[in-house]
Parts: C-alpha cells; structure tokens; sequence
C-alpha cells in the first residue's frame, strides 16, 4: 500500500488487526447499505466480547445476526433491535448488553466522534429514561440532555463507487449511517461495488472523501431485502 | 361509532397543508398518506434518509438500496433528496419537519407520551421516535381512546416511560380529535354517533368540554 | 407560490420581510460563494443595526462590505475580517462590534443551529481568549469549552443549481459556508445560477435538500477574484 | 548562516511521508509544497473544502469558484474532494489530518502558540488556525528564532495571547529545528553554520542540547 492507495484484495487483510473485546462501529439500516462481506469476515475470524455501535442488529443468519450464533457481540448501541430470535434469546438471557439510543443520537454520537466534538446537548430523550443519569440544561427556555461522541477501533461500512484513494459515494438510501461510521474508525474499512479511478467521482458529488478512509476493498453483495413491498 | 383505522387516516390527513414537509410514523399514520386531500401536496419524510418519498416500486423498480424507515422497499418522487442518517434527524430535530404523526401507547394532559416501552415486555427500542417527538412542534398522535379493557390511554399522567415529555399537542383517537393546552385535553371533534358522555368517560385526564363539540363526518371513500 | 415551489422572480421578493436589528446568516468564503445579489438587495433596503454571521466581511464595495458603507452593520461574528479599509476604520471608531469566531466553530454552530443541537464542546479556543468566560469541561483527559449554536432570521446562501423544491447544489469550493448557512434561517433564501426541473438533480447529489429552503431565485453573477494566481 | 524562507521549507518538507494529508498554513508553510521528495505523495487539505488541492490554475483553468484558504485561485487535482467547512473542519478537528504546519509570533516550552493577535495591532482574526491548533496532534511551528531586535519567540511562556494552548510538539526556526517535550525544548538539528551557542542565547525558554547537534545540509535545488 503506497501512497494514497487503500485497496486491499482479500477480505482478510480488510479486517486485519481486529481483536476481542473491540469496538466496532457500522453503517447500514436494517439490511440496507451494510458491510455484509466485512461482517462474514467478523464471523470468519471468531473474536469475542465485541462491542458494536449500529442502529440494527440484522436477522437472523445475516448482516450482524451472523455475530450472534458465536456470541460474538458482548454489547450493542443500536436503536432498534430484535428482529431476530437469537437476538432476543440473547437480550432476555442477558448474554447481551443492549444499550438502547435514539436514532438521531446515535447518528449524532457517531458524527460528534469523528469531527472532534466530544459531547453535544440535544432534547431527545429527555424526560425518558434515556436521559436518566445524564446532565440537563436548559437552552432557550428548554431542558436539553449532554450525550458523548461514540468512536470505534474499527469502522465498516458499505460504499457504492470509490477511488483507490478512499473517496466514496453511496447509493440511495443505503447511504444512512454509513458517512457517520466511517468518520469515527480508528481504522475505517469500506466495501464498495465498484472501484473507479481517481477523478472519476466529481470531487464536490463525494459522500466521504478519503481521508477518513484507511482500507478499500470491492466486492460482492447479496443485498437482502427485509420488507419487500411492490405495488402492482 | 368508534372510526376505522381507515377513518382515523382520513381524519388526520384534513390537517395536511399544501407545502408541509411531513413525517409520518408506522401503522395508522403510514395510512393518511392515502387521503391526501386534492390540491395539496405534501413531502413524505423518511428518516433514513430519504425526503420525498414515493410509491412503493413495481416489481421492475424494486431496489434493495432503496427503502424507508419502516425498511420497506419504496420509490423516490421526482425532485426527491437523499442524504445520511445524521443529515435526516439534523432536520429533525431542528424543527424543520412540518407535522410528524405517530401512534402511542399513552399520552397525558401535559403532552407526554409513551408509545415505545412497556416494562416486562421485550422492548426493541425507540427508532427515531424519541427524536421525532423531540424535535416537531407540530404532532398528532394517533391511538385507540382507551384499551380493549376500557382503560383510558388518555391520562392525567403517562404510566409507561416517556418517549418525550411534553411535547404532544393534538391526539386523534378512535372517539375524537383533542388539543392539548395548558395541562387539559380539549375535546374538539368526537366520532360519528360517539356521545360526549362516553369520550368524557373514557377519559382519565382532564378534559375541558366545550358547549358544542362538531361530529366529525366523512364521506365515502371510493 | 403554490405547494413545494419555492421560485421568487425578484430580488425585492427574495428579501421580503427583512428588517432593522435582524441576524443575518451569510455563506460564503471570502469573495467565493457569496450571495451577492442579495446582499445588494439589502443594502438597497437600508436595513439597520443588522447582526451578521458571515466568515468574512467582502471588500470595499463588493460583497458585505457594502453594507459597511451606510453601516447597516452593527455587530459582526467572523473568523476573519479587515480585508477592508472600511471595515478597519469602523473596526477602529467602534462602530461595529466584531466577535472573532474560529472557522471551525463557526461552521459547527450554524451546522448546530440548523441541526437543533443547542450547544457543543470543543477543544478549539481553550486557554485563549475566545475560551474566556466559556465553560471549560474534560473529556477524555483533555479540557474543552462550551459554544452554543447560532441561528438567524434570515440565511442568505449562494448555491449553482436548484430546482424550484429548493434542494440545491454547490459549485466547487463555492460550497464552504452555504450548506450550514442554509440550516440556519429562519427563512433561507438562496439565489442560484440556475433553476432546473424537479428530478433533474440526483437525490443522493442534493448538498441542501429542500426542507431548509424557503425562496429560491436565480440571478447572475460577478463573481469577483480576491487573490487571483496563475501559472504561465 | 541562518536558514531562507526556502531553506526552511525544504526541511520541513523532509517530515512529509507518503500518504500524509497536511494541511499548510500562509507565508512559509506555502512553500513546503514546492520541496515535497521524490517518491512522496501528500494530499493537501485547503480549509475552506478542499482535499488535494492541486497547482495554480492557467489562464484557462481560472475559476472563481475555486480557491484555497489563502483565497488564491487554485485547481483540485484528480481524486480531490470538495466539501463545506463544516465537513472541513470535522476533519481538522476530528484529528485527520496527519500533519499540520504553520506559522507562530511565539511558542513556549509547553507547547503553547500565539500566532494571531498583537494586541494594539489591528486584529483581523484567527481563521482557522484556533481549530488547526486544536485538531492536530502532529504540528511544525515555522518561524524565526528572535525579532529583529534579538528578542526570543521561543518563551518559558508566551506573552501574547494564545491560539492554542499545549498542542505544539516540533518548531523550525530560521537557527534550527526542535522538539517540544515535557515542558522543554529540546535542540534537535541547527542551520548550517550556527552555532549551538547563538541558539542557547536566542532561546529564552528551557532549552536541552544534546551531547551532539548534527547541522542541517542542503543540496542545491534548481
């Protein structure tokens, strides 16, 4: 890896130096826009005690749902989670920590760790308990909650197009967590579809410009849909 | 009569305006935006990150890359943007979304609500609820007046844990359409054939009746 | 103005509604991606004891500096300022209070303010006096300081295309300011090079989708050099 | 013989490693971009948005739409990124940038830097550089060593007010080349012909001299 370089040409250099008791942060939601091939390689590889920050936790049998069948997971940040049985056996026999965080926090938090902001005010989840335990303050007359920035030793994320350089664009909706997740790696690996040459994405059209990029790898993807509706 | 899902949909989509930016959460609230009044358009935002939501697709448009929040497969209307997960609650939160409707559990005089927990029930977690909540100033709830059991929904005080607080200021039930004001429900519309006394009844928060409360009426829907 | 078109067709309607003593949010980096025409709409207007969050402050006669010249300024938050003789002399006279801001903070408090994040921590400008009077708190070992959000009651903003939902798209560098500027209005005009048709600008291409914007015009530009270098 | 604005260039140059995105500072750092190695690609973040800012453009390549921080007109080179600021400046704060050079009126031996303000100077404001300072955990101060009445810019403590406070690890002056650590300057390499005595006077601030302090060389550039 020379230069500016990124790519990697095995799923196994893409995720090398992943440990046990690591945190990983993902992009995706639901089943859409997530490392899929980056999450196999996870399971590939049989590290324990990971703690993983993604507003889902997959199905059963993929995307996350893979690192539940070894008990891979120790704790999650997430959203939204158990639409998955070993999910919810895990849970409810506390072999899983879940830590549950509002959408946009967790989005926030994901974003504030990658751009050096260390903790933020916002009304979401005040007088819940969430924000039981954290420090209020009022601003403009209303009780507002101090959340921290979330960072991760590793980042996945699925991309659409990249550069060699690590400027990635993504595609649809399954851009939604992954921009925030690959600011907030330590080492940030993104799976993308296609590899382009430097200058072909329009440098002001980039989602994630390179910089935050450490490793690029192109691959397969089987993109499972979780609700397929279709009109006639 | 207490109103269909169908009728509560209706009901709800008489509060669009022509140009409002909208949210509009799962399950009843998915459903007013088949009653899109004529002459108004409205946006459909969806919070993974998609403003401007479409159809669903037909099967040759079917993309998995393509969903809403409530992670089923979608379209996007012409003129639509799509941006990150950050990007979305950013808009939300910061008050740019004209109306969000959301279904609850309970909901208090005080505008709590409690629509994502109910302890000792497996709890999956509160999406982009609690963000939405937080973030309108313009909310309708949408949930049955009171339980299978009779009990009211409609309370002093939310039992469950809140999902935000404060923050509701009109709820449409099966019985009747009410604002919250200053620490009182007020009865503004009731169902067709429901009576004051049971919509009084069924409610355990305060609740301020006004001398003439209209009957809400709908036409058939073709 | 029907539905979701945003289009006004002159300039005396894109800044209807401004009056003495508002805040003014502007986009713009030094004389690159400003909103030049309605910034002339304004001085036009006579509009006084504005507070302008801009930056920069444009130059004798072009941009903001306009608005120097019948000191329709009254107080300026901007990282860099004094390109100006005028400015200087104001500057000097205390005519115009200036609070110095740091870029970066100033990008993030009107990505904050658009964003319904009231306040935020930042290492930036501790043990300096930008950090005086500021809460001082620790995060990770290190001491940070505590800088609120900024919103105003109008945003002006300089993008190249939008259609007439008001999402736009910025050109090259011309970006910088604007997308935050837009967030942060509380009505958002933004005059653009063109107005093309609704779908003819990618969704996942959108810099400022059309939810923060509330007029749209298009107009024509000088678009003026400050430092102008080339290379035989 | 003290170093030129070029000669300082060159050897600040020498700390680029391939793959480094840096951000340059106006005056000096500038410069470094003239002497990048052989062999050495670095990617040049600009703080208004740019990532790969690439060489002033020709005639014909004259955008306004394009310029750097320093507001000159520049091109991107292919594989560049464009951004907002506040893009930018997560970046910068965020600690992405591998290397960061710049500017200083003052340093002292706890890494504190003054660069912006002299106060009954007319003021014009601190840019950037408050957030450079404070993102960066790699930073090279370029500066002369003392004023021009002899006076030292390398304090126990500095005396104007500050840009950032403790985040300044290695400074190249016009004498020599040090390092910042636990409260000391330590004497690292010296302009040719300099002595360490020149230096040891001319530095206010503790100052370590190793046993050995190689001189600096310089080949001749064309």
């Amino acid at each position: 890896m020379a230069g500016f370089d990124k790519r990697v040409f095995s799923y196994e250099q893409a995720m090398e130096g992943i440990e046990d008791g690591m945190t990983i942060i993902a992009g995706g939601f639901g089943l859409c826009g997530i490392p899929e091939n980056l999450i196999a390689e996870i399971k590939r590889r049989r590290v324990k005690d990971l703690t993983v920050v993604s507003n889902n936790c997959g199905v059963d049998g993929f995307g996350l749902g893979l690192l539940l069948e070894d008990r891979q997971i120790r704790k999650i940040f997430a959203s939204y989670v158990g639409e998955n049985a070993l999910f919810e056996q895990q849970m409810l026999n506390d072999e899983i920590e879940v830590i549950l965080t509002p959408q946009g926090t967790l989005a926030e938090k994901m974003r504030a760790g990658g751009a050096g902001i260390p903790a933020f005010y916002t009304a979401t989840g005040y007088g819940t308990p969430i924000g039981e335990g954290k420090e209020v303050r009022e601003f403009n007359g209303r009780p507002h909650i101090l959340e921290e920035a979330m960072t991760g030793d590793f980042a996945i994320v699925k991309g659409w197009k990249a550069d060699r350089y690590g400027n990635v664009v993504y595609r649809h909706t399954a851009q939604n967590f992954n921009p925030m997740a690959a600011t907030a790696g330590r080492i940030t690996v993104v799976e993308v579809e296609e590899i382009v040459e430097p200058g072909e994405l329009e440098p002001s059209q980039i989602h994630t410009p390179g910089i935050y990029v450490d490793r690029i790898i192109q691959g397969s993807f089987e993109k499972r849909i979780e609700k397929r509706t279709v009109r006639s | 009569m207490a109103l269909t899902r169908e009728q509560m949909a209706q009901r709800v989509a008489r509060e669009l305006e022509d140009g409002f930016y909208v949210n509009l959460g799962i399950g009843i609230p998915t459903l007013v935006a088949n009653y899109i009044p004529d002459g108004i358009d409205v946006m459909l935002q969806s919070e993974n990150g998609l403003l401007g939501m479409g159809r669903f697709p037909t099967e040759d448009e079917l993309d998995p890359d393509m969903i809403n929040a409530g992670k089923q497969t979608v379209t996007a209307r012409p003129g639509a943007a799509i941006f990150s997960s950050a990007e979305s609650f950013a808009m939300i939160r910061g008050g740019h979304v004209d109306l969000t409707v959301l279904g609850a559990f309970e909901v208090d005089q005080n505008g709590n609500i409690a629509s994502w927990m109910v302890p000792g029930k497996l709890i999956k977690g509160m999406g982009g609820a609690m963000d939405l909540v937080a973030g309108a100033e313009n909310i309708i709830c949408t949930m049955t007046h009171a339980s299978k059991h009779g009990e009211s929904k409609l309370l002093e005080s939310c039992n469950l844990p809140l999902t935000g607080a404060g923050c509701i200021n009109r709820v449409l039930t099966d019985l009747a359409y009410l604002e919250i004001k200053d620490g009182s429900f007020i009865l503004k519309e009731r169902a067709p054939g429901v009576s004051v006394e049971e919509i009084v009844e069924k409610t355990a928060g305060k609740l301020i009746v006004p001398a003439h409360v209209p009957e809400m009426t709908f036409e058939e829907v073709v």
